[in-house]
């Protein structure tokens, strides 16, 4: 079995602001931030990623909560493990969606010590996280040596495991606006396999107007076809302002699956991903349209 | 440079200076020789190394030995009590939910965090919540019934220790 | 009654028949056989990719027709 | 026929308690004091000379006690086809040239397991890369690349079966129809990874090894030829084994090489693979290109078949001739066929050695065999249950010069299925369907490619004053429940309870020969074993008690809930354990000590039994994206007389799941010889979400040859599980497949592809 061969220095700093001193003291190629390490273990077993210094930030408990209020909407810490952001009573009754991808990210042994954060750090293009919080128009929060900055989450991941951060910035907090009246959100993967990491992934949030017939906002987001998680802004502008109809939610799998950049690799050809996501955005929109409905 | 790590497994309190690269399941079963604890992937994904930290179940292999720090680990080996297995264990040999056995620790360390959470797990559930773990002998489905099994035992278990 | 029977060329290998004595050949992978069948123009890579790719017996068939010819009839 | 008192009862696993309370120790949680760790270096290349290897560096880091390359072996040539010393090709490490990526060049043992990892960054291989092949149909060019120097075109070895008249029986067809399958291969997936504990004795210079192997007797052969030893100087212990599906039969470079380390260094050593070693360099099923070609009459009755067969054997031997030999037999499994000819290759390249997955050679014949029998009867508008009703074997069913078919309970797996689909799936939607297929699996095989003078399979069975039993065999338990098996044969031979057995299995020191656990054999071989060594110690017994009874009688004595005493007259008789006791005291102290084999003689030349049954499976096809959803799974199961009930659900079950694997996810594609999936992560392994329920009915039979009538079960469930659901996804959409791995994406295409010929008018 593989192991951890090379030694590093270990550091756990108590505080943030112990944290970000210590990020600042080191330069990017010889440290590496820990929190779950669910993904990060794997790839130091595999040589991938030798750092030098390891900072662990799982036992920052002050970046560890959820937070809702009906103005600021909900703040999740970035050290909050997958399995709380599930279970969740807020989340499950205000944004469904967040717990319905938990439910399904990788397995429950994974959620209970991986955090949201580090999921989103880890920039895997196939991660599920980052795409729900874009369909909801999330925003995330950095800390660094000159303070606190935010940003959208679509903003975040900018290629293959490659994120905006700065070096010395850390991230530190999801923030999900309130939902405006008449939202429904939807948020679907495929893989063979149950649990496993999607070939494709949708999240659709659809905003109705008072009558609730014509769609006056939507946002889709794709996950696993393209270096990083996309908007299909074409598909958007296909339902916006227009009464959605299955025709019309086809017309938009159709764009989005243009939009989609999919590689082929031994799992699935970049063809049948985009078909994949040609469905899956039909799919999507059929339910997120029916929540917005009842919303 | 070793590192001291303090932490409490199986009810034991331990104490002890370790490598910052070893994983948790190399320091159960390498330092503490507690064997019982499998590996069966590089990768993270057949939860074969499967215990529980604070009562959650957790991949021993994918957690750094020192994150454990301060937290109470519990291991197949201390799920029985003294010589009486614990009824998830019983369960497991009455239903045949094992076959190579490999993988045997890992489900049952899952199944009985699970159980604490949801005491009465359907088919479902039960599915759901044992997503990860790889089996190449059983087909999963006598396993299944036997964590079931074992929801009963233990809510009988209990309703027992009520009338006492 | 004396039989005819056919002599492997390159082997001790006696067969009733040349249709035997070819899968008793297409058996054999050493050197010694396949070089026999280069000297009589046939490939070896030839007549086993026939025998296993194709239905019916082609492979045994078309060695059989130049054993017959060549091979040592011997009478038991 | 007396009720049993132990047989057919569901019965405990014997290690149970041990398995899920940590306790049962496998080669993996070994340790011995001064253990080193072993670690091989692996070719980078898949086919390349080996002009030097430096390795001073690494005997200079601190911690290593040993680096060896090939000049450093005895260079004993080993194999699993040892009758044919041509087919034993393998050595512990390269020799001069490396044949495949991973191909073992050098090992090393250090005091950790990270210093013999860092070790082998610094060894300095020097390669002249040679030009490779990887395709079977290529390797056996005139021009290919030669993977062996003294043997030509690649070619493995071939297989030619013929009987009736095959070309005037296709003559007299009504329809005859030919189709041509490619299949990838499959990985064993263990969740133990091979590994082996070498400890050589310095005093006495024998050698002894733990591995995680499935037979001791052939890894004591392996390595007695690798390292040129006598096979009594060398014993094989196989402790608690997690998993070994057809992969852990042959020598492999880890018992091997540890071996190879422990006799230089005088210490202990250990090698474990990875995860990544075990997907790339460890033994998987055969991948094969098959063409078949069958002939029926109007009414569906089988003339005639064809099947011709080339195997991507890889780099070495192993037990891939088997692969090859037993396909070509299954391919005439279930079903009568009275004219049948068969040519199979297997062809050497420069990849991995394939051998043997659980059920193997049954489960690619069955697809394909299969799959044409319910594009036959769609064609000639039978029904598919229909057609293999007509076609099914009977008790008694021969193949000339092949096998002889003794209990066979088909026809009523047959109908009890075709019962239950009626009964049970009343209302499937328009994306739901029904896959049939029926099956037959050998109990352990005949040939002896080993060349063994011992029995197949062997036991001995000690006696205790106090009554209770040691039994010794060698049958490996590798988690099918074997040692269960064993003990409640034991126990029901001599009318004892389970408690009153201790069982000593599988150390080659201190039990007689058995071959291992493979093609199912171990219930038959071993348990008959088993109990003929039991009989031997009851009829010890049964003479004292006789003695005691008086001289006059004559009457038969039964041994029975722990009692010995007359069978017409159970109330005359005697304590069990009494017996034992005088029978030791009246024979001066001389020990009971019962022995017994089991060998099949003229049981033909594949095995001496067979198992029969028939699989339903109810599916769902996502059309969109062609997913494949198996709802439930009906299987009727003809295993002879059940010995535990349990158990042989637990392998029936474990078998769909394998069949489901090949059928639809699991896969090994390669580039240029490297397998590009070799992780958990990337080889995909149906989960516990996407298990269908299956419901077993056993149907039973009587199996003349077998202990207390049983047969196989542990295997035969596999083969049709794969084209059960493609008969199904044909039945829903009209997609027709060539392959194994029915992934979505495959679905989807051939989706496609049969919508757009529905579209077109047929061609006449």
């Amino acid at each position: 079995m593989k192991n951890i061969i090379f030694d590093f220095e270990y550091l756990a700093p108590k505080t943030l602001e112990e944290a970000l001193t210590m990020l600042s003291q080191y330069n990017e190629e010889e440290r590496k931030v820990i929190a779950g390490g669910q993904s990060l273990l794997i790839l130091m077993r595999q040589k991938l990623i030798t750092p030098q210094y390891l900072i662990d930030i799982k036992g920052l408990s002050d970046l560890e909560y959820i937070k809702f209020d009906k103005k600021e909407g909900l703040k999740i810490g970035a050290l909050t493990i997958h399995r709380a952001v599930e279970l969740s009573p807020i989340i499950q009754k205000e944004f469904s969606v967040l717990s319905e991808m938990e439910q399904n990210l990788s397995n429950v042994e994974t959620r209970n010590w991986g955090t949201i954060g580090g999921d989103i750090a880890h920039a895997d293009p196939c991660g599920d996280p980052a795409v729900v919080l874009i369909a909801l128009n999330a925003r995330l929060k950095l800390n660094g040596p000159s303070g606190e900055r935010t940003m959208d989450a679509e903003d975040f991941t900018v290629d293959f495991f490659e994120t905006a951060l700065q070096p010395g910035e850390l991230l530190t907090e999801i923030q999900v606006p309130v939902l405006p009246p008449n939202t429904g959100v939807k948020f679907t993967k495929y893989n063979q396999i149950s649990g496993d990491l999607g070939l494709a992934s949708v999240a659709m949030s659809i905003t109705l107007d008072k009558d609730k017939k014509t769609c006056s906002d939507v946002r889709i987001a794709l996950g696993g076809v393209a270096p990083a998680p996309i908007r299909a802004k074409k598909a958007e502008d296909i339902l916006k302002g227009k009464k959605i109809s299955d025709a019309l939610l086809a017309e938009a799998g159709q764009a989005a699956s243009e939009e989609a950049s999919p590689t082929t690799d031994i799992q699935a050809t970049d063809e049948y991903r985009r078909e994949l996501v040609k469905v899956l955005v039909k799919r999507v929109g059929v339910e997120a349209l029916a929540r917005a409905k009842k919303a | 440079m070793k590192k001291q790590l303090k932490f409490i497994v199986n009810g034991n309190p331990y104490d002890i200076w370790i490598e910052p690269r070893l994983l948790l399941v190399q320091v159960l079963r390498d330092e503490l020789r507690l064997t019982g604890t499998h590996r069966g992937c590089d990768s993270g994904t057949c939860c074969v190394c499967t215990v529980n930290i604070d009562g959650k179940a957790v991949k021993s292999c994918s957690v750094l030995a020192l994150q454990a720090n301060g937290k109470e680990v519990l291991t197949i080996e201390g799920m029985a009590n003294g010589p009486k297995l614990h009824p998830v264990q019983e369960a497991f040999v009455d239903n045949w939910a094992f076959q190579c056995g490999f993988c045997t620790s890992g489900q049952i360390m899952a199944s009985n965090a699970l159980l604490k959470e949801n005491p009465n797990p359907t088919r479902e559930e039960v599915q759901h919540a044992m997503d990860g773990h790889l089996c190449r002998c059983t087909g999963y489905n006598m396993i299944n019934e036997a964590i079931r099994d074992a929801a009963g035992r233990l809510q009988a278990q209990k309703s027992e220790e009520k009338a006492k | 009654m004396a039989n005819i029977n056919y002599r492997c060329p390159c082997c001790r290998k006696i067969s009733p028949d040349t249709h035997d004595l070819a899968r008793h050949y297409l058996g054999q992978t050493d050197k010694k056989h396949k070089d026999w069948l280069k000297t009589k123009g046939l490939s070896y890579a030839q007549l086993i990719t026939w025998q296993v790719t194709e239905f019916g017996n082609k492979g045994y068939e078309a060695l059989a027709k130049v054993l017959e010819k060549e091979a040592t009839k011997v009478e038991i | 026929m007396s009720e049993y008192s132990i047989i057919g009862k569901p019965t405990r696993n014997v290690d149970g308690p041990a398995k899920v309370s940590g306790e049962a120790i496998y080669t993996f949680d070994m340790v011995l004091p001064n253990m080193l760790y072993g670690k091989l270096l692996r070719s980078p290349y898949p086919h390349a000379k080996i002009i030097s290897i430096d390795t001073s560096e690494a005997e200079k880091l601190q911690g290593v006690k040993a680096v060896i390359t090939g000049k450093d072996t005895p260079g004993g040539k080993y194999g699993l086809w040892r009758r044919f010393p041509e087919l034993c090709d393998q050595t512990a490490l390269a020799m001069d040239k490396v044949r495949f990526i991973g191909d073992p060049v050098a090992a090393v043992a250090a005091v950790t397991a990270e210093i013999a990892e860092r070790a082998l960054d610094l060894i300095n291989v020097e390669y002249e890369i040679l030009p490779a092949v990887f395709e079977p149909l290529e390797a056996i060019k005139d021009d290919a690349p030669l993977l062996h120097d003294d043997i030509s075109n690649n070619i493995n070895i071939t297989r030619h079966v013929e009987w009736g008249d095959v070309d005037e029986a296709f003559k007299n067809s009504d329809y005859v129809r030919e189709d041509r399958f490619i299949y990838g291969s499959q990985a064993t997936a263990s969740t133990e990874v091979h590994n082996s504990l070498a400890s050589y004795d310095k005093g006495t210079g024998r050698l002894t090894v733990w591995s995680s192997t499935q037979s001791p007797y052939y890894l004591q052969l392996g390595l007695a030829d690798a390292l040129k030893m006598r096979e009594g100087d060398i014993r094989v212990i196989k402790p608690h084994v997690g998993g070994g599906f057809g992969g852990k039969n042959s020598t492999m470079p880890d018992s091997v090489n540890a071996a190879l380390l422990s006799m230089k260094t005088g210490m202990p050593v250990k090698i474990v693979y990875n995860r990544e070693e075990e997907f790339t360099c460890t033994e998987h099923r055969t991948a094969m290109n098959l063409a078949v070609k069958m002939g029926f009459k109007k009414d569906g009755t089988i003339m005639a078949k064809e099947f011709k067969l080339i195997t991507d054997g890889g780099a070495y031997t192993a037990l891939g001739p088997t692969a090859l030999y037993l396909t070509g037999t299954y391919a005439t499994f279930p079903y009568n066929i009275p004219s049948y000819r068969y040519d199979g290759v297997r062809t050497y390249n420069n990849k991995m050695w394939s051998t043997s997955v659980r059920s193997f050679g049954a489960t690619e014949a069955q697809y394909a065999t299969e799959i044409q029998l319910d594009r036959a009867a769609h064609d000639l508008g039978i029904s598919p249950i229909e057609i293999r009703r007509k076609n099914a074997m009977t008790p008694g069913y021969e193949a000339p010069g092949q096998y002889k078919v003794g209990s066979c309970g088909l026809l009523e797996c047959i109908d009890k299925v075709e019962k239950r689909i009626k009964e049970k799936w009343t209302d499937l939607s328009k994306d739901e369907g029904v896959g049939f297929t029926t099956f037959a699996y050998m109990c352990g095989g005949i040939f002896n490619w080993i060349d063994t003078p011992y029995a197949f399979s062997g036991a001995m069975i000690k006696v205790n004053i106090d009554g209770t039993v040691d039994l010794f065999t060698q049958a490996s338990d590798i988690g099918q429940g074997t040692n269960t098996v064993n003990v409640m044969i034991c126990a029901e031979e001599l009318g004892i309870g389970i408690e009153d057995i201790r069982l000593h299995p599988a150390d080659t020191a201190t039990t007689p020969v058995d071959l291992g656990a493979w093609a199912s054999r171990e219930t038959m071989m071993n348990g008959n074993a088993v109990k003929d060594a039991a009989r031997n110690v009851k009829e010890k017994l049964i003479e004292i008690a006789r003695m005691k009874l008086g001289e006059n009688i004559v009457y038969d004595l039964e041994a029975k809930n722990k009692r010995i005493y007359l069978a017409i007259r159970p109330e005359r008789g005697f304590s069990y354990y009494d017996i034992v006791k005088d029978a030791i005291k009246l024979n001066d102290g001389e020990p009971i000590i019962g022995v017994g084999h089991y060998t099949p003689h003229r049981k033909g030349m594949v095995s001496p039994a067979w198992a029969f049954g028939s699989m339903a499976v109810r599916v769902k096809v996502d059309r969109e994206i062609g997913h494949v959803e198996v709802k439930d799974v009906i299987v009727a199961h003809d295993c002879g007389q059940p010995i535990n009930p349990l158990g042989v659900r637990g392998q029936v079950e474990g078998s769909v799941h394998l069949g489901l694997g090949w059928g639809l996810c699991e896969e090994q594609p390669t580039d240029n010889g490297m397998v590009l999936n070799p992780s958990f992560a990337d080889y995909k392994i149906i989960r516990t979400r996407d298990m269908p329920q299956i419901e077993l009915h056993e149907v039973l039979t009587h199996e003349p040859e077998g202990p207390f009538g049983a047969k196989e079960s542990a295997e035969g469930a596999v083969g049709p599980t794969a084209p059960a659901i493609a008969n199904a996804i044909f039945h829903i959409t009209g997609a027709e497949f060539s392959s194994n791995t029915l992934k979505p994406e495959k679905v989807w295409r051939a989706i496609r592809e049969a919508e757009e010929k529905a579209k077109k008018p047929a061609k006449r």
